[in-house]
């Protein structure tokens, strides 16, 4: 008993990761934008998806670029190449479709709406382009699996959760300690105040779109390490439960949605340990609910105080 | 203002008018209630490579011989978009616009259920290639389906398991949205722990809609420790669960179903998955005849092997061609014609599939042999076992 | 006064004139299918907009509210006028189905507004994005429960309902479900306006723009927003009955957050808090979901494509928060006093 | 007779004291003010009184009837009217439903009579519009009563907000510095609104401001704080010559 425990201990850090890494792109944005960037997940499998064609390309698979890098050397060079597009597909969904919406002054939900549809445009673009078959990742690095006694641990699973973790610290450090990282803070409670500083308002925002789209480039590849197997609808449930993790955690807060990411992937996980399976959404769904009833705006968000 | 209701009204027309309209004599005309979006776009797109590989050999050779007349085929792909509200309005839309004679299709059991009752209230014939929902066929003379049911596979996997690996313990994973994966997992059960004793299933876990992560389920179906796990599964999910479940340290059997039956299982899954069972329609490697070479043509023309959906929708449509040649002539009038494929449908004495020999039963659904197969370590899937009823 | 009868007058005219086309088989099932899903559509559209666009929340969850509307509704006519395996035989003789189905319709309609507190009472506390998230989570809710009631064919689905239809049309020959998807349409819209246009209903539109100050004009803020969320889920409710049974068989996945989805791009394609709005968007996205079919992929890059060069074009949808008298001012003396 | 009574009110804000020992008298008809520098806990009393905090301690009387613990939108049932400092009008709404929805509370119909339209309905719907169109007759805003807020000149908002909280017909009006924000010509027409309004309706006024001009033109008598602490109460000639006041807006040093 004790090890099962254990062991779903360690494949609810290993889930809560990927939720993590994929609520911070969220809330980086919504802390910015106050916008709920629907497409993200989507976002997430563009990144899997380049992942996959440039891992394909430097490991030789394709006869154009017949020469084979080794594992570590393509890895590397893969999460930096994937890192880098996926921020690019993330920048420009900001510059074609979100910012001229700002622009004209549009409601907010206009522009989650547009988010939406941006992602359904990513999924079914992909499922016209692709084809309908799904991509096997190939394996880049040697998998290795660790048996301390009955517990199964794979190198992937530790350097998934080491990841989140150094993401976290990264991003905590640009937000609370950068120039830019504050001026990221500062968009979201004063518009106005943040030109004062000596950094234009679509500088942040576009900064801000390549933090959060580069994570979701790293989600995207570590993912597709973990679930080596690639459609255009992965980051569908993926997303959407992301986010709900980011709100619990207090969207808007780095360490919310770090938190938050963590909540969600141990719920599921021990709900599934301990309780009846067919159970797990109602009954993750319903301790969800509960935090949100003891705290109306997440573990750290600030109630919003409406000054009367 | 009103410069955007006028621009958006003719747009609209002029997509109404572009709505094909009704064409010459001598066609049969074949409608498909298919998948090409949504969920499962893979299962479209098998039905629809398969679908246009037989038009083209047979309008090829002129077309069909119906009686004294050669008739070319025209097939009409309607994409069902994964839903039963798309599937019901394309089978409205196939019977009453595009007067087809026939429909194959839908897929899935979701739409196949609702979509087989408008087909059977408009009293033309429907052949679902791939659901294994009862209540597709039953009660319905207008509808009938090309794959076995789970009452017959669930059986097939137990005894199977129980000779090959002196199973005693069973565990199941199923997907608890997707009804054949749940229905097949509870029939498996019950046959199961009729045969092996109360409590001998020791694990019956399920996972959520495109859940990617299955560890927490593995974990608790490892701790039980069973002599296989049962993975009546889609192939996708099923490459993800065996690779997590080698990852947690399992390294006993897994014995699958006809949903494993996909060129794409062994790209996905890899070494992981040779090795082990599952029960299906048919065997790709070592076949023979019609079978190999609709395999091999098909693997030529698209670049993979075919799966049971592209090997099912085949044998559904050939079943319906063979039912119209049966039928001797067609008249012209949509109505009788579609009783007369009907009857000859019901009354098919015996037809050599590449899924196997098979005839309808007075549901409408086949009788057939189920095989299992193996994966050998070329990753084909190879002849093991065959089960008749 | 004679004006102020015409829409009452054309809605009818309208009413007879389907129902003999259909009745005369002059336009196919097809045809007829897709206007029952406009129906449905328009309730589905028009009842979010209650609460998204009027109400000003964020509603991410509307399908589930359908769903159980349509699960009740299907469940209680099975079981009353249909021959099953699970309920038995019918309760009730079939010629009571013509009288019995809209109290069913409504009955369903209940249950749903009932579901719908799951979402009210967490409202008076929370706001916007933290609201959307517990919609959606209440959406994911139902959807387990009712795969987790084998009774009810659980992943499977339900089914049974067209017999029951079939009942209404041996009893008298007409095309029944036009009739009812024609009736709770018209009603849904009636109900809405009313509701939207009374000093009573406006409460709610006060929230939307500030509920201190609403709150502080003695607006029971809590109040309008339980009714709110009641009447919008209470009317999905009817609508997922309305669905069910032109379909002819329900399941647990046509209701998932999808379909909230297709709802939520129907009400700010319309435009927030305008109903013509919402009957303009469900009727504009229902044609072109059906139209649009021969691009099969392609199609679902154009309709998003579209909807995003028209948010360009139209920041507010197609309507703004205005109603069609608002631009055609005209229009105004058709409709009564308000 | 007295309106409203306010007995050792005191508000605490996670520790923070807010509001200390609050006490005030209000007769009918009387009209006044409250002073006070930034922070010293003047919007908080109104708060307090509107029911948008529950006190932490004290007792707050009106017409007899307590207070604390009513939600907001009672406490307005009961008579209490209030605007806001910064102008809480509801911008995308015509002017006059803005003006029908303070009629919110009253409306003596139910959900039945709405969706039925009956004749209750009807009477109570057409009678609420006649009184808002008289209101806005009266303060010369008929001609806006199609208008949206947002759409007009600043001062008229402020006076809309005020005709607002006036048609729920209130026994007392609180008013959060009507003056914030206004040009000085405004201003002056502000002071004789609130002069007309204090003659020709029934109702006590309360009002806080920072401009000692409109205060002191208005008022009849003025209540002091800082802090959260009363510092001096007594008429507009008492408060301007007391040195506590002094000191509170010029600074220790001053003295």
């Amino acid at each position: 008993m004790l090890q099962t425990f254990v062991q779903n201990i360690l494949n609810a850090l290993q889930w809560g990761s990927f939720y993590s890494l994929i609520a911070l792109g969220y809330t980086l944005v919504y802390g910015v934008l106050l916008l709920i960037n629907f497409a993200h997940g989507d976002v997430v499998m563009v990144g899997a998806y380049i992942a996959f064609f440039i891992a394909s390309l430097l490991l030789g698979h394709y006869s154009f670029f017949p020469h084979a890098l080794p594992g570590g050397v393509a890895l590397v060079l893969t999460i930096i190449l994937t890192m880098i597009l996926t921020a690019a597909v993330g920048v420009s969904l900001e510059r074609i479709a979100y910012r001229p919406l700002r622009r004209k002054g549009a409601h907010r939900l206009y522009v989650v709406i547009t988010a939406l549809m941006c992602g359904l445009i990513l999924e079914n673009g992909n499922l016209a382009l692709l084809g309908a078959s799904r991509k096997k990742f190939p394996e880049m690095v040697d998998k290795v699996v660790y048996n301390l006694g009955p517990i199964s641990v794979t190198n992937l699973k530790i350097a998934v959760i080491l990841a989140a973790l150094l993401v976290f610290i990264l991003l905590q450090f640009i937000v609370t300690r950068t120039k830019i990282g504050m001026a990221m803070r500062a968009i979201s409670y004063d518009k106005f105040a943040v030109p004062l500083m000596g950094i234009p308002i679509d500088t942040v925002i576009v900064f801000t779109f390549i933090l959060g789209s580069s994570m979701a480039g790293l989600a995207g590849i570590l993912f597709a390490l973990s679930y080596p197997i690639l459609d255009p609808y992965m980051g569908l449930s993926i997303g959407w439960k992301a986010f709900i993790a980011a709100v619990v955690g207090g969207i808007g807060d780095i360490r919310g949605a770090f938190a938050g990411g963590f909540i969600l992937g141990f719920v599921e996980i021990m709900v599934v340990a301990f309780f009846p399976s067919s159970y797990r959404d109602l009954f993750s769904f319903t301790i969800l609910l509960l935090i949100l009833t003891i705290r109306p705006t997440g573990l750290f968000g600030v109630p919003k105080t409406t000054k009367i | 203002m009103k410069k955007i209701f006028s621009a958006f009204l003719f747009l609209l027309l002029t997509l109404a008018l572009a709505v094909p309209g009704l064409a010459k004599s001598k066609i049969i005309r074949i409608g498909f209630n298919i998948p090409l979006t949504g969920e499962i776009p893979k299962v479209g797109e098998s039905s629809k490579y398969a679908a246009e590989m037989l038009k083209a050999d047979i309008n090829g050779k002129g077309g069909l011989q119906v009686g004294s007349e050669k008739y070319l085929l025209e097939f009409i792909y309607e994409d069902n978009e994964s839903k039963a509200e798309s599937a019901v309005a394309v089978a409205q839309k196939l019977i009453d616009r595009n007067k087809v004679l026939a429909i194959i299709g839908p897929n899935s059991s979701k739409q196949a259920v609702p979509a087989g009752e408008i087909a059977d209230m408009n009293q033309t014939p429907m052949i679902s290639p791939w659901s294994t929902n009862p209540d597709t066929t039953k009660d319905r003379p207008w509808v009938f389906r090309a794959a076995f049911l789970d009452p017959f596979q669930g059986p097939v996997a137990v005894d199977f398991a129980m000779e090959q690996f002196k199973a005693h313990k069973a565990a199941v994973l199923y997907a608890l949205a997707n009804d054949y994966s749940k229905g097949l997992a509870e029939i498996f059960k019950n046959d199961w722990e009729k045969k092996n004793g109360k409590g001998s299933v020791v694990a019956f876990e399920s996972y959520g809609d495109k859940d990617q992560d299955f560890s927490a389920q593995l974990t608790t179906i490892i701790a039980a420790k069973p002599d296989f796990i049962f993975l009546p599964n889609n192939y996708n999910e099923v490459a993800l669960i065996v690779k997590q479940a080698h990852d947690l340290g399992w390294k006993g059997p897994f014995m699958g179903s006809d949903a494993w039956g996909s060129a794409e299982l062994m790209t996905l899954c890899g070494k992981d998955c040779i090795g082990q069972y599952f029960s299906t329609h048919y065997a790709a490697a070592g076949a023979t005849g019609a079978t190999k070479e609709f395999i091999d043509r098909y693997q030529a023309k698209y670049g993979y092997v075919p799966d049971d959906v592209a090997a099912l929708t085949w044998d559904a449509t050939r079943l319906v061609l063979q039912a119209i040649q049966d039928a001797g002539k067609l008249t012209g009038n949509v109505r009788k014609d579609r009783k007369a494929i009907r009857d000859a449908m019901a009354n098919i004495k015996s037809f050599a599939g590449i899924t196997g020999n098979m005839k309808f039963d007075d549901q409408g659904d086949p009788i057939k042999c189920a095989v299992v197969v193996r994966i050998n370590d070329k990753g084909e899937f190879v002849f093991t076992k065959s089960v008749c009823p | 006064m004679k004006q102020k009868l015409a829409v009452p007058v054309l809605l009818f005219a309208l009413l007879a004139v389907v129902m003999t086309l259909v009745q005369f088989e002059v336009i196919d099932l097809y045809i007829q299918t897709i206007i029952l899903f406009i129906g449905i559509n328009i309730i589905i559209s028009s009842s979010l907009n209650l609460v998204n666009g009027h109400m000003g929340e964020f509603s991410c969850g509307h399908a589930g509210f359908i769903a159980v509307g349509a699960y009740v509704s299907s469940v209680l006519s099975v079981a009353l006028f249909a021959q099953d395996r699970i309920f038995g035989a019918p309760l009730l003789p079939p010629q009571y189905t013509v009288y019995a189905f809209p109290v069913i319709l409504v009955i369903g309609g209940l249950a749903a507004a009932f579901a719908g507190l799951l979402v009210a009472l967490p409202s008076f506390r929370t706001r916007g994005d933290y609201l959307a998230i517990i919609t959606i989570a209440a959406n994911y809710i139902i959807i387990t429960v009712i795969i987790n009631i084998d009774k009810i064919g659980g992943a499977r689905g339900f089914m049974g309902m067209k017999r029951v239809v079939f009942a209404m049309e041996d009893t008298a020959a007409i095309p029944w479900m036009v009739l009812w998807v024609f009736l709770f349409t018209i009603l849904s819209i009636i109900a809405i306006r009313r509701f939207v246009s009374s000093t009573y209903g406006k409460g709610i539109i006060a929230i939307q723009q500030d509920e201190v100050a609403a709150e502080i004009m003695s607006v029971n803020t809590n109040k309008m927003k339980l009714i709110a969320f009641m009447l919008s889920s209470g009317l999905a409710g009817i609508a997922g009955g309305l669905y069910a049974h032109v379909i002819g068989y329900v399941n647990p996945k046509s209701f998932d957050i999808l379909k909230s989805t297709e709802a939520l791009v129907m009400v700010y394609l319309g435009g927030m808090g305008s109903i013509t709005g919402s009957i303009l968007s469900a009727v504009l996205f229902t044609l072109l979901l059906e139209l649009l079919r021969p691009l099969q992929i392609i199609k679902w890059i154009v309709i998003p494509l579209l909807l995003i060069i028209l948010m360009q074009f139209r920041p507010e949808g197609i309507m703004g928060n205005r109603e069609l008298v608002d631009i055609f001012p005209k229009l105004k003396k058709f409709y009564r006093f308000k | 007779m007295t309106v409203l009574k306010i007995t050792a009110l005191t508000q605490y804000f996670s520790g923070l004291c807010a509001l200390d020992n609050f006490n005030v008298e209000l007769r009918a008809g009387e009209l006044v003010g409250l002073i006070g520098p930034n922070g010293a806990g003047k919007t908080t009393v109104f708060n307090l009184v509107s029911g948008f905090y529950r006190p932490t301690s004290g007792e707050i009387n009106f017409l007899g009837r307590s207070l604390v613990g009513l939600k907001p939108h009672q406490v307005t049932i009961h008579g209490v009217a209030r605007t806001f400092q910064n102008i809480r009008l509801w911008n995308e709404m015509t002017v006059m439903d803005n003006i029908r929805l303070a009629h919110h509370g009253n409306l003596q119909y139910n959900l039945r009579d709405l969706f039925f339209r009956t004749r209750r309905y009807a009477e109570r719907e057409k009678e609420i519009y006649q009184r808002a169109w008289h209101l806005l007759e009266v303060f010369n805003l008929a001609d806006h009563a199609e208008e949206k807020p947002k759409n007009l000149p600043y001062g008229m908002q402020r006076k809309v907000e005020i005709v607002r909280a006036l048609s729920s017909e209130p026994k007392l009006l609180l008013l959060d510095e009507p003056a914030a924000g206004l040009t000085s010509k405004d201003t002056v027409e502000l002071i004789e609104l609130i002069k007309w309004i204090h003659r020709h309706f029934e109702t006590t006024i309360w009002m806080i401001e920072h401009q000692m001009k409109v205060v002191m033109s208005l008022c009849s008598r003025i209540t002091v704080i800082d802090f959260g602490k009363t510092i001096a109460e007594g008429t507009p000639e008492e408060i301007r010559n007391h040195p506590e006041v002094i000191r509170a807006y010029l600074g220790d040093d001053q003295i």
